[in-house]
Order: structure tokens, then C-alpha cells, then sequence
């Protein structure tokens, strides 16, 4: 049919940032939402699931789809986004890798009611209410997006930058569709857009942001703080680096960088120097290395349902 | 009717100039150690990449052994620092993982200890012997990036 | 220059058509290894278009059918399943070259050392389809490589004038090449210009040194730059850049006539380093009547001042005009091909030797000491007196292995030559002083080397020369004695010598400047600080940076004629790489991926031959790279590759090498 | 017995499904507001890096970030004894003035405001945003562009304008320099130039609206409650510091306390049938879902801030808020659609704060990090948008989180909010025939909070379009309602 694409945005749980960075995109957002017609966007616009289910399939050009797969209906309405849709666009880092409500898989979900409600917590019907009244129960763990239906290309960031978001827009106006795959963020690391200077990479001891008021110009990971910078896609402007804070992955990992936890632990290993290198240094090594703390944490704060299932807990 | 006995899997990543020779050497000294290793050969212990080691871990490896150059013996003057601070570090993850740290075993061997190759190669398929199967889960998952292109 | 593997198709694309050769090596493999099933197994691994075993690959008829199955088969990689690649990799290659196939595609399954020799049973032969399925994946993923071909220059460098850094020089002179040779003080010659006479043919050694040392400093292609140092050395294999300090002599050597004027105006007087501090100097002085080059130089740092001009008495003197207060400190550069290192050795300090007195004893000296004294030409004209009287010493001990074979409190090594020079000191000092009597404390008498046995038994014999084996235990001053406590251990008595003076042949350590050079050239140094070679056996004159050789002492203990037969083998190596039209270097090395390099550095610390240059995007230098992989590894973007043995291409060995060796392994995912 | 579900909610930050039971005779027998999803940050922050949490918390909700993140902050402060230099002060509160400013913007433009700004009547394709740009075009183009200003603000104080990374314990990440300040100053101003427009425009076109005075009227919608919110020293309304202040149903101070002892006077329960907690004033205790002055029921957001201040701290801000409270002749005003005005005074307060800080000498000092000590165990408090916002932590001697609560605006209303809820239902269901429009109303009554369900039980937000099936006594369908 001819007629301007017809697009949907849904989230099946983000925070909404990825919404709200949408509308960052200011004035031009009107000039997009000129071109296209929104035929689902419940933070904008008043249609309904109903509407959605009535859509033959694929008969949306595209949906944009945020947040953690987290209950069932979160999974119901991915699954059905995808029948209707001819592209799905994983929208920002919780859909494209798990996000950060994904650190909840570092604990079991039992664990995570009795942390919350306290003991003996079980979901439950209102007074005269029916079983199906009772909330809807938990996934056993959190889920990107591309491990419940097929996802053709990703629109990365926590939230992702209103001028990556202009890019699929480009892309996707342009008429030829974006690769199968294809990440709208750059595929060389931060590093290549972050102003700070690179004069002596050794890591002599590890600091933490709120250890150290950083020199404005030299990087931060010479001055020993943990940015995921060297792994992560630029795309960003780098913007936590210039705001004097390090790099925390959200854009995820670079193509070719592979777990960005491994990524990280070999290159801070391998730049750790205490002095010569040799026998007599390895304590001081170990000190330092041993100075970080959670790395599970730090290194897939947005990313560890993808890259990690930790033997820790029962894995439903 | 008995269990039977577990065997288990193991890569050996071993630098060619040390550890690499020394296994050469247990062969020609006809030294016998058990066959659970696979080795592959890397001219520098530093060239093993960590993605190596999980990638055994995925693919249903027991346990994984690197074998490089003794300190101040390393054919390429430091690589052998830089892997023994990687898996100081790796092995801290591989516990909060879920995956006994032992598991990942360096050892420094020279182009001569062709015995010594034969006596920690022994120990360490004992040890994991002992160790049992992996408990944990499958470690990471491929998810839509985190596969690399060739 | 390479094209890059990245941009080359890789060969799974057009589909690879892979030939394995399984070789019984007789029972070496075939003993515990089912060959059949090896074979069986792999004819069936996806890629693989031809498996067949052979009685002895190496053999010719085992390569005829590695190259027959090549062009029949039009094979794009092979895998050899025999011995240790270490032995037989060239063979093979050379072998797939000659039918066509690029060397860098053929690959060998280590299934010897690795597995038929070190298990019996049946996993043996599982284990050997396993190594060999890996090995198979990884040449799927090779690309066909080619040698890096280089130009360089073609002048070498000598560092160290000693008589093993004169021969290489001369050896490499007379070849037709330039030779920079540099010495750090003011005359070449080195240590065996101290000596008296030589072990053991008892030849004076000045008079078989001057001529080599004159031939070198007049040699046309030889530019002797003494009273120099190396300062910084950068390049690699046939492009050395090397920077080089001059240092002001203050004397024209063009205008100095040697007439020594100079010496009586100059008002100071220190120590003279060449006769060990036995005799004294002037600031301004010769170090030696043959120095090579013949001239006076003046000594900075002992001079009253020159700036501001303190004295002048030598310039007041000097009818030749030939000082110059004005001279300047020179920075030569210069592109060599090929570096000889022979900066030669140190006597462990007698100092350090508490037991011996701590060098506080002035009867107590140390070998080269003893040396300047049986000298013609040093400070007691060749007779033997001792130092803190000037008298002649009647009973005069010998200590071998002073510092030598002494893990506890000194070396541990051996230092070789100290059984044979104290031989000769022994026969000398006898040849001097007739009713002298001398006695040599040893552990044991290591005399290997050509009429070196026949050469302490003379000396043994000499009834007057006492060889007590065992250690001594203390030496201190008595009076104008210097009594010496040990044991013969051969007839268990104490043993107590009142003696006149006392020599200690200590250890040789290497010479003070050996650790710094090694740093600038960035080689390596052994636990006790000697230049380490390559390989102790096989490698001895090569050091691990391509282009860089060891000679003389610098490298470990030597006698004379083991130093010069290292300069003329070090000399053949600079040759080799000096006479060669172009270099080849190994194309196995690191190359960045420039599309996803974001040029965040962690990679240059890692390269322990300064390879990588930062930028936007990393650089390799593939002439510098050894192919470690160190920086691959560390590389956090992937975007730095090892040529041949990529990450992805490992990761299909792993899962080959893991997957049941029943099941259909997945070679995808790469 | 029927059941509507009115699943889900529309035009909030959050999840949110109303439960409404009927008896046989069409009456109403029940109402619940039901929160049905949860993240549990409680629990995956445990184990976490101190210092990260404002970052981590900040995901709970990205409409709200900038309010997670310096109650966050507040908390780590606590937690570390350190005392905020002036510079970094500054900075936070400009950074927050401004968030409140756009937050407020953002509901009166995107979410609430479509209801009032926009005639009942409206049909529901209009019902939003770009309805409101086609109804005020020049307003509404005035609105985004501000808005987008005050985002820069955000950005440039705070690193990013959606998940800031500025704040740390006891300071901020780094200096400003002189020519941001120049930046801010000139956005701030336009702030200011937004509000004097906006209100002169509320009182021209919004409030003379009868379908607005109505509701304000409505008997349904009048909620005597106790109130909860922050003052600075002078008694006016302070952001992000000051005491917490309650006052009850008739105005009467309750406590006036600093955050830590404050938090001692409320205790949660939690029911089995909705992931969202209720929070109660324990001297009053729990009595169940019901208004009042013995119920311990309270609630909080820019109508209780207003009821618990005695001033406004900036003029035009002051003057707006005598202008409302001359409307009502009475304080506390319980009209939930008050909340309404409450933020445009709000708004006022912000836009004219933002800029006297953007002219404050310290705001490029340099002394940015307080002097930290050893780690243990703070609570930080800020008024989000939407109301008071607690963070409570416990750090081992790493700076590892080992304790965390948090108690968010939108659950200090979940009371309130389900009390409103049923109500209006109640006026609902006695008119009858149950259209698109009446639904509305019902929402309508949860919109006035601007509540954000995201914060309440920091699950994932999700906004559905609204349905309404009516179940018959044997629970069969009956009917299904779609606006």
C-alpha cells in the first residue's frame, strides 16, 4: 500500500528513557512524525492493542521496540509486534542487550521478591477477585529482546542519542532498509571521538570516580578509572568521558570486540605496570588488579543477560 | 551398575617456544601423562585470548590450560606477564561466574622441563578429575552481537 | 609490502578443499595411534576432500603424494598429521610450494610428541583425530602469505674495541663492507692489552695485538670512533639508526706528535685505570704506549677546568698546537645493516670478596692487577714487586675461583679461564723470581681447550709451585705479611702461608656499560647481567632482535681465542645480512583492522619491540613485529589481527578440538 | 458480581490496570489500582559500586532520572559524612530546578495536560500532544522549544540530558566553565520568559473552562488527606533540600524533621495483589483505604508541597500561589485536580530559581568534592516531580551496597491515588453506561498525580491503550469497551 510507512514504538519495559529521547530529537521529531505514520506509540498516541491485533501481518513498516523482556506479556507483545511488523528495531540497550534491569539475573527471582516484599511474599488476587486477577508473574530472568523473536537491526544506547535516532529515521525514509544486523552506532569504540589525550598507557593502581577529580584533557583510564571506552561503540560523542566521568558500555560492545567483560579484564590486565615488569612485581600487580571491585557489575552493567549466565542461580 | 568414570575435557593453549617444546621434549623422553588435553600451539602464551578460554568453557571444556615461558625466559621478552595479570583477573570472574577458578590453570614450563610438562599436565587432569563436571550453566550466551565475525 | 589478509576473500568463501596425510612414522605413530581411524575420521570432516595415510611423510615418496594430491585434487590447504612441527614444517612447505600450493596453507598436526609417544590406549587415537580436526580449521581459515621483503644498509657497527670487536670489524671490513667501530675509552685494545703474556703458548700479548689493533685503525673502510658511545639505537633487522657520542679529547689527534710535553706542564695526577690504579696519570695523558688511536687525550672530569679555563699549562707546552679547549662533544648517526655487540668484561670487585679483606689487604690484588705487574710495559716495568713495599715477594698465593662457583656469597658460574691464567701467573712469577715460592688454591683444574692440560701439568710440575686443592678460608694483613688460612683438602690439613702478596683470579662479570647498551638495543641480559643469546646451543652469536650479534665476553667467560673466533662468526652473520640483496621477514605478524581500530593505544605498551605506533589507528611496523599476538590479545576492539591465527579462526579449533569426535562439529560462527 | 478492568492505563509513566467489581445490581463492590510488573533494583543493587547508583537508580525511570539521581547522590553523602561544597551545590540545584521545570512541561504538554488544555470532548485521536500543538500552535512550538532548552540545561550540567553522570558522593564530576555558565544563563532566562507566558494563559483560557471548574469542584474528587513534603528554612517549597514537613487533614503540622528521622515516621505494607507498596504515617497507623484524619493515609506531589509550604521562595511563584489559594479560600486544598495548578506554581518557582542560581558567583568554583570518610549507611531525600522520593543505603567498607530502599512519590500515593481511583469510579458507575469518555474520567482522577508506577515498584514502564471488559456474575465477557 502506498502511502507514508507506517511505524509502531512500544516498550515492553524500559524506563521510558528510550521514549523520552525520542522526543529529544525536538523540532525535527515533528519533521519525522510528518513523514511517517505512527500506527502505534501508546507514549504518544491513544491506539490500542486491539488496533494492533487487527493488523494483517507484516503490514507495519517497522517497530521500534525498548526495554527488558521481562514478564510473559512483555514476550506476548514482542511476539506479536514481530507478526505484524516487516523490521523490528531493537531500541536502546535493554531490548539490545538486556539493560540494566538485567543485573536482576545476578540474583534468582525468589531471592528478589523476599529482598523487596520481605518473606512469604506470594502474588495474589484482590479481595473477590480471580486467580487471573493476581499480577502477572515474572520471567525467571531477565531477556534481550533478540532471545524471544528475531531482531533485524539494533538502535543501541542508554538511552540511545537523539542523533542516532535521527540516523534509522534516515536510513529508514531513505527507502533501503539498514543491513540485517546492522547496530546504527559507530563500529570503532568511543575512543576515536573522546577529546581526552592518550600519553602513558600503563595502569599503575585502579581509582574510582569518586576517589579522583580527573585532569580535564588526559584519559581517564590512564588516570587508572574503569572506562569501558576502548570496548564500547562510539556514537555518543562520547559524552561521559567529556562530562569527566568514564564510560560505563552502554552503546555495547564494538563489533569485533566480543564480551566486552573479557574485552575489558584483558585489556586492563594488560596495561596494569607497577614498576618492571617481572617476578618481583607480580604482588603489586595482583594488588592492583585485585583493587577492582564487582566486576560483573561494572563490566555488563547493560549487558549481562546477553554475555552472562551465571551458575550462581537456577537458571529457569 | 558404576558410574563411569569421569574424563574430563581440556584445551591446552602452549606457547611454542617453552611450553610448547617441553611437550615436544615429554615426547621424545616417552613420558606418559593423560591424553585429556588438546593441545594448540601460540608462539606466546600472550596471544591467548580470554575469548579462548570461555569459548573452550562454552563449547564444554572442563578446564583450560596455558602453558608459557618462566619469568625472564619469555621468547617475546613480556608476554608472559601480560597473560599471568589476565587470568589473575579472568580467574576472579570465572568465581563470581560460577566456575571453580581452578579451572584455568598457568604454568610456566621450559623447552627442557619435558618432565615437569608431563608431571603438571598429569596433576591438573587429576585435579579436575576431582573437580567433577561443571556445575554451572552454559556460560554466555551468543546473543545477536556478541558473536564475532571471522 | 603485504596486501592485507582482511582484504583478501577468505578461502571458506569459494569453499576449501582441504588434503590431510596421516604418517605411521613407523610405529612411532602407527605403534599406539589406529592411523586408519585417524584417516576414517577425517575424510568425513567437513572441508576436507582427500585424507590418506603414509608409512613416512617426510620421506620422499611421503611428499610425492602430498604434492601429487595437491595438484590432483587442487587442494587449498593441507594438513600434515605427523611429528612435532618443529621438526618437519619446512620440509613440508617446501615441499606444497613445489606443487604450487602456498607454503603458509599447509599446516602440521603434531600427533608424535603431542600423542602417540606420551599416551597408549585407545583415547590416543581419539586425541589424534581431535589435534588434527583443529589443525584442519585453522587452515580453512589461512590465507596464503608471502616473506616481507626489506632493503637495508650495508654499513655495520662494532660496539666494543676489544680484541674480539677488532676481529669482527676486520673480518667484516676485509668481507667490503663499512664498519663503525666504537670504543668507550680513549684507545681500543681492550683487556688484552693489560695482559703480560698469554696462556698457552706464553706469547706477549701486546705483541700479537698491536698489529690488529694498528690494521683496524688504518683499515680504509674501518672508521674507528674511540672515546665514544652509543647513545640511541632505533630501527630494526638492516635498518639500524644509530646516534653516537664523541666525546671531546681536547688533543687533535691529526696535530699531536706524542712527545708528552703536556704530561710533565699538567699539574694533576690520578690513578692510571689501565694499570688498574698501580701507577699514576695526568689529566692529560695516553693510556698506553701502543694506543690505537696514537694521541693524547684530556680527561674532563680530572682536569682543573675548562670552562672557565682553570690552567692551560698543557696548551702552554705544546709545540704541535695540538690542544683544542674548544672542542666539542660530536653526535655521529649513522644507518647500519647489522650490530656486533662485544663489550667485553669486568673482574668481579675484590672489594666485595669480605673473606679476602675486602680489598682493604694492598698485598691482596686481583688477576688483571697481577697482570700489570709481570707487564714490560706496566708500573713495575715487568718485575714482579708487590704494591705496598715495592719489594720483591718471596711467598706469593694464588686464589682460583675468587668469586667463582660461590652461589652463596658471589657468582655461581664458573669463570672459565682463571685455571689457566693462574697457571701462567704461577710459571711467571717463578720465570721472575727463582727462589720464589708459589701456591695455587683450586677446587679443580678445568683445562679443556688445545694444549691447555699440557699447559697447567708444567706448571704443576714445577716443584716450586704448590697446587693445594680447597678453598681458602681467610686472608688478612699481618704485619707486612698477608697470612692465608685453608685447607688441602686432598690430605685434610689446615693449611696457614705466611705470604708476601697474594692474587685472586676473580670472577669475570660483565663490563660496567653491558646492561645500559642492552636496554638501548632493547636485548635481553641473563640472571648474572651477561648479553643473552637466542639459543645457548644453536643460536649462541644471534640475539632474539634479528640483526644483532653477540661476541666475546660480553656474552659469558672466555679465553682470547674463543672471543676472536666469536668476532670472525659474528662477523659471517653481519656478513650475511650486509652481502643479501633484499631481507625477508616472517609475513606471520600483527596488521590492524583499520575500519574498527579507534586508536585507543592499549595495544603499543604490549609490543615488546616498539612495533605499534599510535594514531587514529594503530600502525605495525611488520618489520619489527615477532608475531607474539601479545597486542592482539589485548586489543579490546578486535580490531588488531594476527595474520593466519585469528581469534574466530582459534575459536573453530576449539570447538573442533572439543566437539565428540562422532558428532558434525560447526564450523560456522566465525 | 462483574469485574471491569480498565488494563492498562494510559498516559502515565508506568504499567497501571484499575480493577473495578460490580455487584449484581450494577453498584460499585470494589475498585483496586494494580501495579503488575516489578524490576526489584532493591535487590540487584545490593553487591553494586556505591558511587554507581546514582546511575543505576536513575534507570528506574527515564522521565524522572535527574530525581533518582540526586536523591541518590543525597544518600551516598550521607553515607560517606561528607559535606557538599558550595560549587557542587549549585550545580545540583540548578541541574535539579531545571528538571522540575521540564517535568512539569512535560506533563502539562504530553501526558495530564491533553486533558485539560484540550475540551472534554476532544475525540481521543487528538487527545495528545499534537492535538495540543494544533489547538496553541504558537504556545505549543514556544513549549518545545523551551523544553528543549531546559533539556540542554540538563545536558550540560549533568553529562547527558536523560541518565545524567554528574553527581557523586559528597560533589560533583567536574567544574563548569565560564562559557556554560553563559550557555545556562541564557536558557534559564527563557525558561523564566515560558512561565510568565504559561500563566497568564492558565488563568485566560484553562481555568475559566467549566469542564475544568467542575472537576476542581467535584465532590468525588475532594480527598481530605494528610500531606507530606520538602521545605527549605524560610517554610518555602525546596527540591532537592530542607526538612520534610507533614501537616494534616486540617493543616496542623505533624513533624518537621531531617530526611533520616522523617523516614522513622512512615511504615509500608505491601498486598499480595499488586507489586506497588503502601506507605502510611505510623502515629496514625494503617486503617485501611480510606481518607481522613485517623487514617494514616497522606500523599505527596506539587498540590501537598503547596499545602505544607508557607510561602513560595521566588515572587512570581508567590504571587501565582496567592492567586490559589484565594481561589480555594482554604489550605490544605484537597481538590485532586488542584494538582494541576499546584505544578504551574511549581513551574513559576523553578524557572525563576534556575535562574538566579545560572548568576550565582560559585557556579564555575572549583571546589567541587566534599572530603569523603569511611563508608556506611545514609538516607537522601528530593522531591521528584511527582512527590517526596527517599533513598536509603547501607555501604560495607568497600563502598559495596549491602542494604537499599527506596520509597518513591508515586507509592507515598498509591493510597491516595486508589482512594481518587475508586471515587470517581463510584461517580462513574452511577452514571451508568460506561463510554470512552466517562472511562477517561476515571483515569483522569490517577492523571491529576502524574503518577509514574515506574518509580512506585521500579519495574519496567509500559503505557497500553485502555480496554474495558465488563464480566457478568459467572464471569463470562459481557461486554468490551474500547475508547
Amino acid at each position: 500500500m502506498a502511502g507514508k510507512p507506517r511505524i509502531a514504538v512500544y516498550w515492553t519495559g524500559g524506563c521510558g528513557g528510550c521514549d523520552v529521547s525520542f522526543l529529544e530529537l525536538g523540532t525535527p521529531l515533528l519533521d519525522v512524525l510528518a513523514k511517517i505514520e505512527i500506527a502505534f506509540w501508546p507514549a504518544l498516541v491513544d491506539a490500542k492493542r486491539t488496533d494492533l491485533e487487527s493488523l494483517p501481518p507484516r503490514s507495519l513498516a517497522a517497530s521500534l521496540i525498548n526495554g527488558t523482556l521481562r514478564t510473559d506479556e512483555n514476550v506476548e507483545m514482542a511476539r506479536l509486534l514481530r507478526e505484524k511488523s516487516q523490521l523490528v528495531i531493537a531500541f536502546g540497550a535493554c531490548a539490545h542487550l538486556g539493560g540494566v534491569p538485567g543485573l536482576a539475573n545476578l540474583s534468582s527471582r525468589e531471592e528478589f521478591l523476599r529482598r523487596t516484599y520481605g518473606n512469604g511474599f506470594h502474588p495474589a488476587p484482590p479481595p473477590g477477585g480471580r486467580a487471573e486477577d493476581s499480577p502477572p508473574d515474572l520471567l525467571p530472568r531477565a531477556k534481550p529482546l533478540s532471545e524471544e523473536v528475531s531482531v533485524d537491526c539494533v538502535l543501541p544506547g542508554c538511552p540511545p542519542p537523539p542523533e542516532l535516532i535521527g540516523l534509522v529515521f534516515d536510513a529508514f525514509l531513505s527507502g533501503d532498509p539498514p543491513p540485517a544486523g546492522h547496530v546504527f552506532a559507530h563500529e570503532k569504540a568511543l575512543c576515536e571521538e573522546c577529546p581526552r589525550t592518550r600519553e602513558d598507557r600503563r595502569l599503575a593502581k585502579l581509582v574510582r570516580p569518586h576517589e579522583l577529580l580527573p585532569d580535564p584533557e588526559e584519559c581517564l583510564l590512564d588516570q587508572g578509572m574503569v572506562c569501558m571506552g576502548p570496548v564500547t561503540r562510539g556514537g555518543c560523542g562520547a559524552a561521559c568521558p567529556k562530562g569527566a566521568m568514564p564510560c560505563t558500555g552502554c552503546l555495547g560492545p564494538t563489533p569485533n570486540a566480543g564480551d566486552p567483560g573479557l574485552a575489558m579484564v584483558s585489556a586492563l590486565a594488560s596495561l596494569v605496570r607497577v614498576g618492571e615488569e617481572g617476578e618481583a612485581a607480580f604482588a603489586a600487580e595482583d594488588q592492583v588488579l585485585d583493587s577492582l571491585v564487582d566486576p560483573l557489575g561494572t563490566f555488563y552493567k547493560y549487558s549481562l543477560p546477553s554475555y552472562v549466565r551465571t551458575g550462581k542461580r537456577s537458571d529457569g | 551398575m558404576a558410574e563411569p568414570k569421569f574424563e574430563p575435557r581440556i584445551v591446552a593453549f602452549l606457547c611454542r617456544w617453552c611450553a610448547g617444546a617441553g611437550a615436544d621434549l615429554a615426547g621424545t623422553s616417552r613420558l606418559r601423562y593423560p591424553p585429556n588435553a588438546i593441545p594448540i600451539r601460540v608462539n606466546c602464551s600472550g596471544r591467548v585470548e580470554l575469548e579462548w578460554v570461555m569459548e573452550a568453557f562454552r563449547s564444554g571444556a572442563d578446564g583450560v590450560f596455558i602453558g608459557g615461558c618462566h619469568p625472564g625466559d619469555c621468547h617475546y621478552v613480556s608476554g608472559n606477564y601480560k597473560t599471568r595479570r589476565r587470568v589473575h583477573l579472568l580467574r576472579r570472574m570465572l568465581g563470581e561466574l560460577g566456575i571453580e577458578p581452578e579451572r584455568v590453570r598457568l604454568e610456566w614450563v621450559s623447552a627442557t622441563e619435558g618432565a615437569k610438562f608431563a608431571r603438571v599436565m598429569g596433576k591438573f587432569v587429576e585435579e579436575m578429575r576431582a573437580l567433577g563436571p561443571r556445575k554451572d550453566k552454559a556460560v554466555a550466551t551468543a546473543g545477536l552481537v556478541a558473536v564475532r565475525k571471522g | 609490502m603485504q596486501p592485507s589478509s582482511l582484504e583478501r576473500p577468505s578461502l571458506r568463501a569459494a569453499g576449501p578443499k582441504i588434503g590431510v596425510f596421516v604418517c605411521h612414522c613407523g610405529k612411532n605413530i602407527a605403534g599406539t595411534v589406529d592411523v586408519a581411524r585417524v584417516v576414517e575420521a577425517l575424510t568425513h570432516y567437513p572441508g576436507v576432500v582427500h585424507a590418506a595415510p603414509h608409512e613416512y611423510m617426510c620421506s620422499d615418496p611421503g611428499q610425492g603424494v602430498i604434492k601429487k594430491a595437491i595438484q590432483d585434487h587442487r587442494l587449498t590447504g593441507v594438513v600434515v598429521a605427523a611429528c612435532s612441527p618443529s621438526m618437519h614444517e619446512t620440509t613440508f612447505r617446501t615441499a606444497a610450494e613445489e606443487a604450487g600450493l602456498n607454503p603458509y596453507l599447509l599446516e602440521i598436526a603434531n600427533i608424535r610428541e603431542a600423542c602417540s609417544w606420551v599416551h597408549d590406549g585407545p583415547e590416543t587415537t581419539d586425541k589424534a583425530i581431535r589435534i588434527t580436526r583443529a589443525m584442519v580449521e585453522k587452515v580453512k581459515g589461512n590465507h596464503p602469505l608471502s616473506p616481507i621483503e626489506v632493503g637495508h644498509a650495508t654499513k655495520c657497527l662494532v660496539i666494543g674495541g676489544g680484541i674480539s670487536g677488532i676481529q669482527a670489524a676486520l673480518d667484516v671490513a676485509n668481507a667490503g663492507f663499512e664498519v663503525l667501530l666504537v670504543e668507550r675509552s680513549p684507545s681500543i685494545g681492550g683487556r688484552m692489552a693489560q695482559l703480560s703474556e698469554t696462556f698457552p703458548t706464553l706469547d706477549c700479548s701486546q705483541c700479537i695485538l698491536t698489529p690488529k689493533m694498528v690494521e683496524a685503525s688504518r683499515h680504509p673502510r674501518i672508521r674507528l670512533l674511540a672515546y665514544s658511545e652509543v647513545v640511541e639505537v632505533t630501527g630494526y633487522l638492516g635498518n639500524y639508526h644509530v646516534v653516537i657520542r664523541k666525546k671531546p679529547t681536547f688533543v687533535d689527534p691529526e696535530k699531536c706528535n706524542l712527545c708528552g710535553d703536556c704530561v710533565a706542564a699538567c699539574p694533576i695526577r690520578v690513578p692510571n685505570e689501565f694499570d688498574r690504579g698501580l701507577s699514576e696519570r695526568a689529566a692529560i695523558y695516553v693510556p698506553f704506549p701502543q694506543a690505537v688511536p696514537s694521541s693524547y687525550a684530556l680527561d674532563e672530569a680530572n682536569c682543573l677546568g675548562l670552562n672557565p679555563l682553570r690552567c692551560s699549562e698543557c696548551s702552554k707546552v705544546c709545540e704541535a698546537k695540538a690542544i683544542d679547549y674548544d672542542m666539542r662533544e660530536e653526535l655521529i648517526e649513522e644507518d647500519v645493516g647489522a650490530i656486533v655487540l662485544a663489550t667485553g668484561y669486568d673482574l668481579y670487585g675484590k672489594e666485595l670478596m669480605a673473606e679476602y679483606g675486602h680489598g682493604t689487604v694492598p698485598d691482596v690484588i686481583d688477576s688483571l692487577e697481577f697482570e700489570r705487574i709481570l707487564s714490560a710495559g706496566g708500573p713495575t716495568k715487568g718485575e714482579v714487586r708487590r704494591p705496598s713495599d715495592g719489594k720483591v715477594p718471596k711467598e706469593v698465593v694464588f686464589i682460583q675461583c675468587s668469586g667463582s662457583r660461590d652461589p652463596e656469597l658471589h657468582k655461581s658460574y664458573c669463570s672459565k679461564i682463571c685455571c689457566m691464567y693462574t697457571a701462567k701467573h704461577a710459571l711467571l712469577y717463578r720465570h721472575n723470581v727463582h727462589d720464589g715460592t708459589a701456591y695455587v688454591f683450586y677446587i679443580d683444574i678445568r683445562a679443556g681447550g688445545k694444549e691447555y692440560e699440557e699447559f697447567v701439568v708444567r706448571a704443576m710440575e714445577d716443584e716450586r709451585i704448590l697446587y693445594l686443592r680447597g678453598k681458602v678460608a681467610k686472608v688478612f694483613r699481618d704485619g707486612d705479611k698477608v697470612m692465608v688460612w685453608g685447607v688441602d683438602t686432598l690430605t685434610g690439613k689446615r693449611v696457614e702461608v705466611a705470604a708476601d702478596l697474594v692474587v685472586l683470579a676473580q670472577a669475570m662479570v660483565p663490563s660496567a656499560g653491558t646492561g645500559d647498551v642492552a636496554r638501548k638495543l632493547r636485548i635481553a641480559c641473563g640472571g648474572e647481567g651477561f648479553l643473552k643469546e637466542a639459543h645457548p646451543k644453536l643460536r649462541p652469536l644471534e640475539t632474539l632482535t634479528a640483526g644483532i650479534f653477540l661476541a666475546g665476553a660480553a656474552q659469558g667467560p672466555k679465553d682470547i681465542p674463543e672471543a676472536v673466533a666469536q668476532g670472525s662468526g659474528t662477523a659471517a652473520k653481519a656478513v650475511a645480512i650486509l652481502s643479501a640483496p633484499t631481507l625477508t621477514h616472517s609475513p606471520e605478524v600483527a596488521e590492524v583492522n583499520e575500519d574498527l581500530c579507534s586508536g585507543c593505544a592499549v595495544c603499543v605498551p604490549q609490543c615488546p619491540y616498539g612495533a605499534i605506533t599510535p594514531g587514529d589507528v594503530a600502525e605495525v611496523n611488520e618489520l619489527l613485529c615477532e608475531g607474539c599476538g601479545t597486542c592482539v590479545a589485548a586489543c579490546p576492539s578486535g580490531a588488531m589481527v594476527m595474520k593466519n591465527q585469528t581469534g574466530p579462526q582459534v575459536e573453530r579449533m576449539i570447538r573442533a578440538a572439543l566437539a565428540d569426535a562422532r558428532e558434525e562439529v560447526e564450523v560456522a560462527g566465525g | 458480581m462483574k469485574k471491569l478492568a480498565i488494563d492498562p492505563i494510559t498516559r502515565l509513566e508506568g504499567h497501571g490496570k484499575i480493577l473495578l467489581y460490580l455487584d449484581d445490581r450494577g453498584g460499585l463492590a470494589g475498585a483496586v489500582l494494580q501495579v503488575p510488573e516489578l524490576r526489584g533494583f532493591e535487590s540487584f543493587c545490593r553487591g553494586r559500586r556505591g558511587e554507581e547508583m546514582p546511575q543505576i537508580t536513575e534507570r528506574i525511570c527515564g522521565v524522572c532520572p535527574e530525581a533518582h539521581h540526586l536523591a541518590s547522590a543525597r544518600a551516598l553523602d550521607r553515607a560517606y559524612g561528607a559535606t557538599v561544597p558550595a560549587a557542587a551545590w549549585i550545580q545540583r540545584e540548578l541541574f535539579y530546578n531545571a528538571y522540575i521545570f521540564a517535568d512539569h512541561l512535560l506533563h502539562l504538554v504530553f501526558l495530564g495536560g491533553p486533558d485539560l488544555l484540550l475540551p472534554a470532548d476532544t475525540p481521543k485521536a487528538n487527545r495528545n500532544v499534537l492535538g495540543v500543538l494544533q489547538a496553541y500552535p504558537k504556545l505549543g512550538r514556544e513549549i518545545v522549544t523551551v523544553r528543549a532548552r531546559a533539556q540542554r540545561v540538563l545536558e550540560i550540567i549533568g553529562g547527558r540530558a536523560i541518565h545524567p553522570v554528574f553527581a557523586l558522593p559528597g560533589g560533583v564530576a567536574r567544574p563548569l566553565t565560564a562559557d556554560e555558565r553563559g550557555e545556562i544563563a541564557g536558557h534559564t532566562e527563557a525558561m523564566v520568559g515560558l512561565a510568565k507566558m504559561f500563566v497568564p494563559f492558565f488563568h485566560e483560557v484553562v481555568l475559566p473552562d467549566p469542564a475544568y471548574q467542575s472537576l476542581l469542584a467535584l465532590p468525588e474528587a475532594q480527598l481530605p488527606t494528610h500531606y507530606m513534603g520538602l521545605v527549605d528554612e524560610t517554610g518555602a517549597p525546596h527540591f532537592c533540600r530542607g526538612q520534610v514537613r507533614a501537616v494534616s487533614v486540617h493543616g496542623d503540622e505533624l513533624f518537621c524533621l531531617d530526611e533520616a528521622e522523617a523516614l522513622e515516621r512512615i511504615a509500608e505494607r505491601s498486598e499480595p495483589w499488586t507489586y506497588v507498596k503502601f506507605p502510611y504515617l505510623k502515629e496514625q497507623g494503617w486503617t485501611g483505604f480510606e481518607a481522613g484524619l485517623e487514617s494514616g493515609v497522606y500523599r505527596v506531589g506539587p498540590l501537598a508541597r503547596l499545602n505544607v509550604a508557607l510561602r513560595m521562595a521566588t515572587p512570581l511563584a508567590q504571587e501565582e500561589y496567592e492567586r490559589f489559594l484565594d481561589f480555594f479560600g482554604e489550605k490544605p486544598v484537597h481538590a485532586t485536580f488542584a494538582y494541576h495548578w499546584a505544578r504551574l506554581v511549581e513551574l513559576v518557582q523553578a524557572a525563576e530559581a534556575a535562574a538566579s542560581l545560572a548568576a550565582e558567583k560559585d557556579l564555575t568554583g572549583t571546589h567541587i568534592r566534599g572530603k569523603l570518610g569511611a563508608p556506611g549507611a545514609g538516607v537522601g531525600v528530593v522531591e521528584a516531580a511527582r512527590g517526596t522520593l527517599f533513598h536509603r543505603y547501607a555501604l560495607d567498607e568497600q563502598g559495596l551496597v549491602t542494604e537499599v530502599d527506596l520509597i518513591v512519590a508515586t507509592t507515598h500515593n498509591a493510597a491516595g491515588i486508589g482512594l481518587s481511583v475508586k471515587r470517581m469510579a463510584e461517580e462513574v458507575v452511577r452514571k451508568g453506561d460506561l463510554d470512552e469518555a466517562l472511562l477517561n474520567r476515571i483515569e483522569m482522577a490517577f492523571r491529576a498525580y502524574d503518577p509514574c508506577l515506574a518509580c512506585a515498584t521500579h519495574f519496567l514502564p509500559g503505557e497500553m491503550p485502555l480496554v474495558v471488559e465488563i464480566y457478568n456474575a459467572e464471569g463470562n465477557l459481557e461486554r468490551r469497551i474500547s475508547r
